[in-house]
């Protein structure tokens, strides 16, 4: 058991937390927080298994950088997304059934 | 032996943050807790000699994902009830 | 009822996922890695140009990742602004009249600019880079945002388009350039490698907090029926 | 020459999408229509060259793997280039004259596009775990953005599920990635499967592949995974809907199908080649129910998307512990599965959207008497489901009748029932809009006409992928180009 | 590459390529658009002539190419082919001209014949198909072309019947699809062959193909109209009259009395499905369908039904014929194919003159038709003693023929089946030729039109008479070489001693 692979496991559990959360909540939101939880566990999973055998290893930290980068991305077109979805139909969630189809597909 | 400590306490506090952003009940916390959360795993990258991550953490995931957040949920939550509202008078 | 059921199975599977993950971590970790990447990369560092590993795996060994993460963060910049609908970005009700904010923006956006610049002006042989910088400069347009800053460029328009293909346009450039002029795409000329990467470096924080700003900026939405779009720009 | 056929693949999309993104609709589209015309140049060019000089790794910025990032261009890479040239081009086309050019937020479509457009070229040519991760978020995003262009609630509704879907897959992906990362220490799948030759398999590694695998089929939209792409599919404008379709769903299936066949046999084991198999069978048929009981035209193709990925699915089952010659018909049968669906597909929605166009309706039951007055689109919708029906003699068909042979071969004779069902229940919601358009119901021509060039380019995809089984085994014959283990990068 | 190669491949491609310039066609251009059609149709006709000769002769025409890995496409004529080919290729001609005038002012038209081309495409696909796979890939394409047809009136019951027609002949392919997959699994791709391929095959695989011939007979069986598949053929009567003729006599049934006989002789050959013990089911099957559907037929009103139960007897003959293990018999059996056609496509063109020119449908309706239309009753009169087996026409060749077969091979209880075959024919057509000539006509006609100086549009009036002419013909000079008889002979020949 080294640092490293502490935080490994505990990016398990972090993914686990945010599989469920994103796969449980329903406010979209949450759901986004719930995305940015798993994504941090992968991350740590990511830097934590390498650098339990041969110590601190730029490659997969360079990886995350990139991660890191598209998940804000990600989460800042969410965000857009939902705001907007929210402004239209005054729905925060999926669930719920979108109003009578008001608007044309094409 | 200190460090593990502090290592086993850092792992604990970002489960429990976690956990407390996703399940806090007003979305608002949410966030603030989320953001806690972004700064624990800053400190987490430090101890696992990453400080370019740490660094991105920081600016990205506890700063401007936070901003981000709080913007989208003062938004959605004062406008709730009155954009319900409206949408009722036209219907 | 159902909802308790399907509480369960998830947490179930959840529970279940996240116990396989933890073994097979575990076990992983106790195997033999073939191949010690660290060590290729450390034999090569003195042909990256720079001397911090991090800034030579992201924009030298691995660039095209890199060029292509940019591309994302452009789309995600482009479907934005796609969908943006203000009207107009000196809404009162934009600006924040907090007093708090006005003060730490006054205090906070000329020291937030200076760690942008030594975060960027660092990434070449210490922590620090791009993308840091980046996600610095974007926090602090935020801030000068939320602090009712017009910020007349993050309109749609000519202007936003340019900026936010700026950081991806040059990188292009000099991949391109490279490729025609050396033997291989995102292969520096030796020499130019260093300053190559910092040309890079520079525009890509200035396309990031672009991206960045340009999705804090857009995510509002009032009313207003019609994007502005159509005005010259 | 390699240099050039790599800036044609890589970098001019991503210059033409910088291009774009400055102009207004009208000088996009024009842009577009000129890198149409060098993407297929460079395609053609690509394929030229494999044939002549055979397959190649190239490491870009003159790296090689595992430092840098390999491309590894194959025979298979060089199909789907081609195939991606083919229906990108149509859909582009169909863009340029099918989107209204007023709208103003509609010139970002160009740049979204050409995103799109290199990060499948990105995906087909990768030979880089994470490089492929990079590939399919620029794809995922770009299509996120396209369906939800125009901003609609209905279209956000579906473009924010598409998101999650996505962010979701491609973090399972990740996390697999990141596991073959702590085991093997590189990123190249080339590299892992060379180890993988002369070693034991190290414990704990299979599960990165079920990892990757199930993000993989999140991404595909494989049963029961698949519920935000019918409204993903259904509600973006047609030309979207058939990029979508025709190859977004492809490019996460080709890295599931590379990384099975590279990596399946060693880390995969026969009940997970089985359960995925199942999936598939239980998407052949779901979908198909479902797309039998839609009421909207588009939603009725975008259910049999479901159905048709479900076959892509049978790989796994097909080409585990089986004999050589299984594994080939296998291979051979889902890539002219892949290559006739996307073509079938994209004309189907190509040819759904004329038809929405001119009835002014998406339902089916307005296509009372398109037969009689608007008799071309309706023709091509009809050829392109030709081919989901998997009917002689199209390239679905010919799909088929491999994986027949492959399932009577490895003496799997489910999948035999599978494919016999699947056949004729996408007949059934196939004819089902037959039956709509012949209802004779008023004499006078209430429908609008749309312009020559829309009708030509579903017809013309239809007719590929109806012509696609008499020269299946020419199209094959591209995949099975021969890979130079010395290449000239 | 010769000639050679390329004839059997522009006799298909006259009809598909003039299946695509009339769907390009617009609506109105009526002359040009039958200036396509009969153009093509001549030229096919002429194809197939010199094809025949060539035959005859000898002369191997063919092309193949792979198509699927481990699969041809091969297109070749053999005399059997060129049985099926000579049979589309007159009719097609004749039911185009008839088509002409029966559609006359109706809409759509471009869409009926673009689809009636193809149709006849892929009938000749079937007629030249060298090998299974190319069998089914114009089988198929003849399901896809013959629906638009089905349904062209666009009615709630045209539709209805279309979805009929669709599930039945869907569902057969997908049987015969497995069969010949499985098929190919075992043994490889066979092409066909005089005398088949199985005689004296290893017994570990005979289960097997027992099984497959099972699986090929049910899936051919659906188009065939053997007894339990028939039921969408009586349906399919709602189409327009010359698609009927289509159906039944030229493409759809025939197509799968065409197959069977080519599985039965050419896939397995004679000698290894009676080895199998395979052919003996098939005829009673065979004569089961015979006797049953004619006693059906005994009870329908409308005319155009009887007519579709009289079908699902008679290629119930073909079928009978080649599941004799007897040389004579398989001469009834294959001459059959021929017979049929033409006897049938007479009744159903005057069923289709009745209907658009007097608008009769029910047989009730027929009293004194004969007196105001005598050209067609003339027709019809010849088509259905021919059915019946009256000598010297078509029909009694058959029955003759294959009767002394099945007592060759001391299989008496066939001709016990003939005969009672006969006596229900005769049941059920002589009461319509009596109200036809001896009743008195009512009033008037339900939906009387008129034209001209004949009795009906020319374009209608004769094809049907050129047909009972051809009844005539093929039964009296039977004898002769050329006739459908000699052809039939030739190929039996060929198959009994390859």
């Amino acid at each position: 058991m080294t640092t490293p692979l502490l935080y490994a496991l505990a990016g398990a559990l972090l993914c686990g937390i945010g599989l469920f959360g994103l796969l449980w909540l329903r406010h979209l939101l949450r759901k986004l927080l719930a995305f940015n939880i798993m994504g941090s566990g992968v991350f740590l999973v990511m830097v934590g298994l390498p650098q339990h055998q041969s110590g601190p290893d730029p490659v997969p930290q360079a990886l995350v950088l990139t991660g890191i980068v598209v998940a804000i991305a990600a989460t800042a077109l969410a965000v857009v997304l939902i705001r907007r979805y929210y402004h239209l139909s005054g729905m925060s969630s999926l669930e719920d059934e979108p109003s009578p189809r008001g608007d044309d597909p094409e | 032996m200190v460090e593990w400590l502090l290592d086993g306490l850092l792992v604990l506090a970002l489960l429990v943050t976690a956990v407390a952003a996703l399940w806090s009940t007003n979305l608002f916390r949410a966030v603030v807790v989320f953001m806690a959360f972004g700064v624990l795993m800053a400190v987490a990258w430090v101890r696992l000699h990453a400080p370019d991550i740490a660094l991105a953490e920081a600016a990205i995931g506890a700063g401007l994902t936070g901003v981000l957040l709080l913007d989208a949920v003062s938004h959605l939550g004062s406008h709730s009830l009155e954009v319900q509202k409206q949408r009722g008078d036209r219907q | 009822m159902m909802r308790a059921l399907q509480t369960l199975v998830m947490a179930l599977a959840c529970l279940a996922f996240t116990g396989v993950l933890a073994t097979s971590i575990w076990t992983i970790s106790g195997n033999p890695t073939p191949v010690n990447l660290t060590q290729l990369l450390t034999e090569n560092m003195g042909r990256s140009g720079v001397e911090h590993p991090v800034t030579a795996v992201l924009l030298n060994f691995r660039s095209y990742d890199t060029l292509l993460e940019i591309g994302v963060l452009v789309i995600a910049g482009i479907a934005g602004i796609s969908m943006a609908k203000t009207a107009s970005l000196e809404d009162p009700a934009m600006r924040t009249s907090d007093s708090l904010l006005y003060a730490l923006q006054r205090w906070f956006v000329p020291l937030m600019l200076v760690l942008a610049g030594y975060l960027l002006w660092a990434g070449a042989d210490r922590p620090g880079g791009a993308f840091q910088a980046g996600a610095v400069l974007a926090a602090t347009g935020v801030l000068m945002r939320l602090g009712g800053s017009p910020m007349e460029f993050l309109r749609p328009g000519l202007m936003l388009r340019l900026g936010l293909a700026l950081g991806f346009t040059v990188f292009l450039l000099v991949a391109v350039a490279s490729a025609i002029g050396g033997d291989a795409f995102l292969a520096y000329p030796p020499g130019m490698t260093k300053a190559l990467i910092v040309v890079i470096e520079t525009v890509l924080t200035l396309s990031i907090a672009m991206v960045l700003l340009a999705l804090f900026v857009s995510a509002p939405v009032n009313d207003a029926e019609d994007p502005e779009e159509g005005a010259p720009s | 020459m390699t240099l050039w056929l790599m800036a044609g693949l890589l970098f001019t999309p991503l210059a033409w999408a910088v291009l774009t993104l400055l102009m207004n609709f009208t000088w996009g589209r024009l842009v577009t229509w000129v890198g149409i015309v060098v993407q297929v140049l460079v395609s053609l060019g690509l394929w030229l060259a494999v044939s002549r000089d055979g397959g190649f790794y190239y490491g870009l910025g003159g790296w090689e793997a595992p430092l840098g990032i390999e491309l590894r261009v194959d025979g298979l890479a060089v199909t789907f280039v081609l195939l991606t040239a083919v229906v990108a081009s149509a859909c582009g086309w169909h863009a340029g004259v099918y989107i209204d050019a007023d709208k103003p937020w509609h010139r970002y479509f160009w740049p979204l596009f050409w995103f799109l457009w290199s990060g499948l070229n990105a995906v087909w040519l990768g030979g880089d775990l994470f490089n492929l991760y990079v590939g399919l978020e620029l794809i995922s995003l770009s299509a996120v953005g396209l369906v939800a262009l125009g901003g609609k609630a209905g279209a956000l509704r579906a473009s924010i599920r598409y998101l999650l879907a996505a962010l979701l897959g491609s973090l399972a992906y990740l996390l697999g990635v990141a596991l073959i990362y702590g085991q093997f220490g590189t990123l190249s799948i080339a590299g892992v499967v060379f180890w993988l030759e002369e070693h034991p398999v190290p414990a704990g590694s299979s599960l990165a592949l079920a990892l990757m695998v199930t993000g993989l089929a999140l991404k595909t939209a494989l049963f029961p995974l698949h519920r935000w792409l019918p409204p993903a599919h259904g509600i973006a404008k047609s030309p979207v809907s058939a990029l979508l379709s025709a190859l977004v769903v492809k490019a996460s299936f080709y890295i599931a199908a590379r990384l099975w066949l590279e990596l399946g046999e060693p880390l995969g084991n026969l009940a997970a080649a089985q359960l995925v198999g199942l999936l598939g069978s239980a998407a052949i048929v779901w979908g198909s129910w479902l797309a039998c009981r839609q009421l909207e035209l588009k939603q009725v193709v975008a259910y049999s998307s479901v159905a048709q990925i479900g076959y892509l699915f049978l790989l796994f089952p097909l080409t585990y512990s089986v004999s050589e010659s299984v594994t080939l018909q296998a291979q051979q049968g889902i890539t002219l599965q892949v290559i006739s669906h996307a073509l079938a597909k994209a004309a189907m929605f190509l040819a759904a959207g004329n038809l929405i166009l001119s009835t002014g309706s998406s339902r089916v039951d307005a296509l009372k008497g398109v037969s009689r007055f608007l008799p071309f689109s309706l023709f091509s919708f009809g050829l392109a489901g030709v081919s989901l029906m998997s009917l002689p003699p199209s390239g679905g068909f010919a799909a088929k009748w491999l994986l027949l042979q492959a399932s009577l071969g490895s003496g799997q004779w489910w999948w035999v029932l599978v494919l016999l069902v699947g056949g004729l229940l996408s007949a059934a919601y196939v004819f089902r809009i037959y039956r709509a358009s012949f209802l004779e119901s008023s004499e006078t021509d209430h429908f609008y006409h749309p312009p020559r060039s829309l009708e030509i380019i579903p017809m013309i995809l239809a007719l590929l992928s109806l012509g696609l089984g008499l020269v299946s085994a020419e199209v094959l014959s591209v995949m099975a180009l021969p890979f130079e283990e010395e290449g000239s990068p | 590459m010769t000639l050679n190669t390329w004839i059997p491949v522009l006799a298909l491609m006259t009809s598909l390529i003039a299946s695509l310039v009339i769907f390009a066609l617009p609506e109105k251009g009526y002359r040009l658009r039958t200036a396509v059609n009969l153009g093509a149709a001549l030229l096919k006709l002429g194809l197939v002539v010199v094809m025949v000769w060539g035959v005859f002769r000898g002369v191997g025409y063919g092309v193949s190419f792979t198509m699927v890995p481990g699969v041809t496409f091969v297109l070749k004529a053999d005399a059997f082919s060129m049985m099926f080919a000579g049979l589309s290729a007159v009719l097609w001609l004749l039911t185009t001209i008839y088509a002409v005038g029966y559609l006359e002012d109706s809409p759509n038209r471009s869409r009926f014949f673009g689809f009636f081309s193809l149709c006849v495409a892929s009938t000749m696909g079937i007629a030249l198909a060298g090998n299974l796979f190319t069998f089914f890939l114009f089988y198929e394409m003849l399901t896809l072309s013959t629906y638009p047809l089905v349904v062209h009136r666009g009615t709630e019951k045209a539709l209805k019947a279309g979805r009929t027609y669709v599930i039945y002949t869907l569902t057969g392919g997908a049987v015969l699809l497995l069969a010949i997959a499985w098929l190919h699994g075992v043994v490889g791709d066979l092409p066909f062959r005089e005398g088949g391929h199985f005689t004296g095959s290893d017994p570990d695989i005979h289960r097997s193909l027992t099984l497959i011939f099972i699986l090929l007979v049910a899936g051919l069986g659906v188009k065939a109209a053997i007894f339990p598949l028939h039921g969408w053929l009586p349906q399919a009567m709602v189409a327009p009259a010359p698609v009927s003729a289509l159906l039944h006599a030229v493409a759809v049934v025939k197509a799968g009395a065409f197959g069977i006989v080519r599985v039965v002789h050419d896939v397995y050959g004679v000698d290894a499905s009676s080895a199998l013990g395979l052919l003996e089911p098939l005829a009673w099957l065979a004569a089961f369908t015979i006797i049953y559907a004619s006693v059906r037929a005994l009870w329908q009103v409308d005319l155009k039904r009887r007519l579709a139960f009289s079908t699902v007897s008679q290629v119930s003959y073909i079928i009978l014929g080649v599941s004799i293990f007897g040389p004579v018999a398989a001469v009834g059996g294959l001459v059959h194919l021929l017979h049929q056609g033409i006897m049938k496509i007479t009744l159903f063109f005057c069923a289709g003159n009745y209907a658009e020119t007097l608008g009769i449908h029910r047989i009730d309706e027929m009293d004194g038709a004969g007196r105001r239309m005598p050209g067609t009753s003339v027709a019809f009169t010849i088509g259905a003693f021919g059915m019946i087996g009256a000598p010297p026409l078509a029909g009694f060749i058959t029955k003759w023929t294959m009767g002394s077969g099945a007592l060759a091979v001391n299989m008496d209880w066939v001709v016990v089946v003939l005969v009672a075959s006969s006596l229900l024919n005769a049941a059920y057509f002589l009461p319509v030729l009596y109200r036809l000539w001896f009743r008195k006509p009512a009033a008037h006609w339900p939906h009387e039109r008129q034209w001209g100086r004949l009795e009906t549009s020319a374009w209608l009036f004769w094809p049907p008479l050129l047909t009972a002419v051809m009844t005539v013909m093929v039964g009296v000079l039977a004898s002769l070489p050329f006739s459908p008889l000699s052809w039939a002979e030739l190929i039996v020949l060929r198959e009994y001693s390859p």
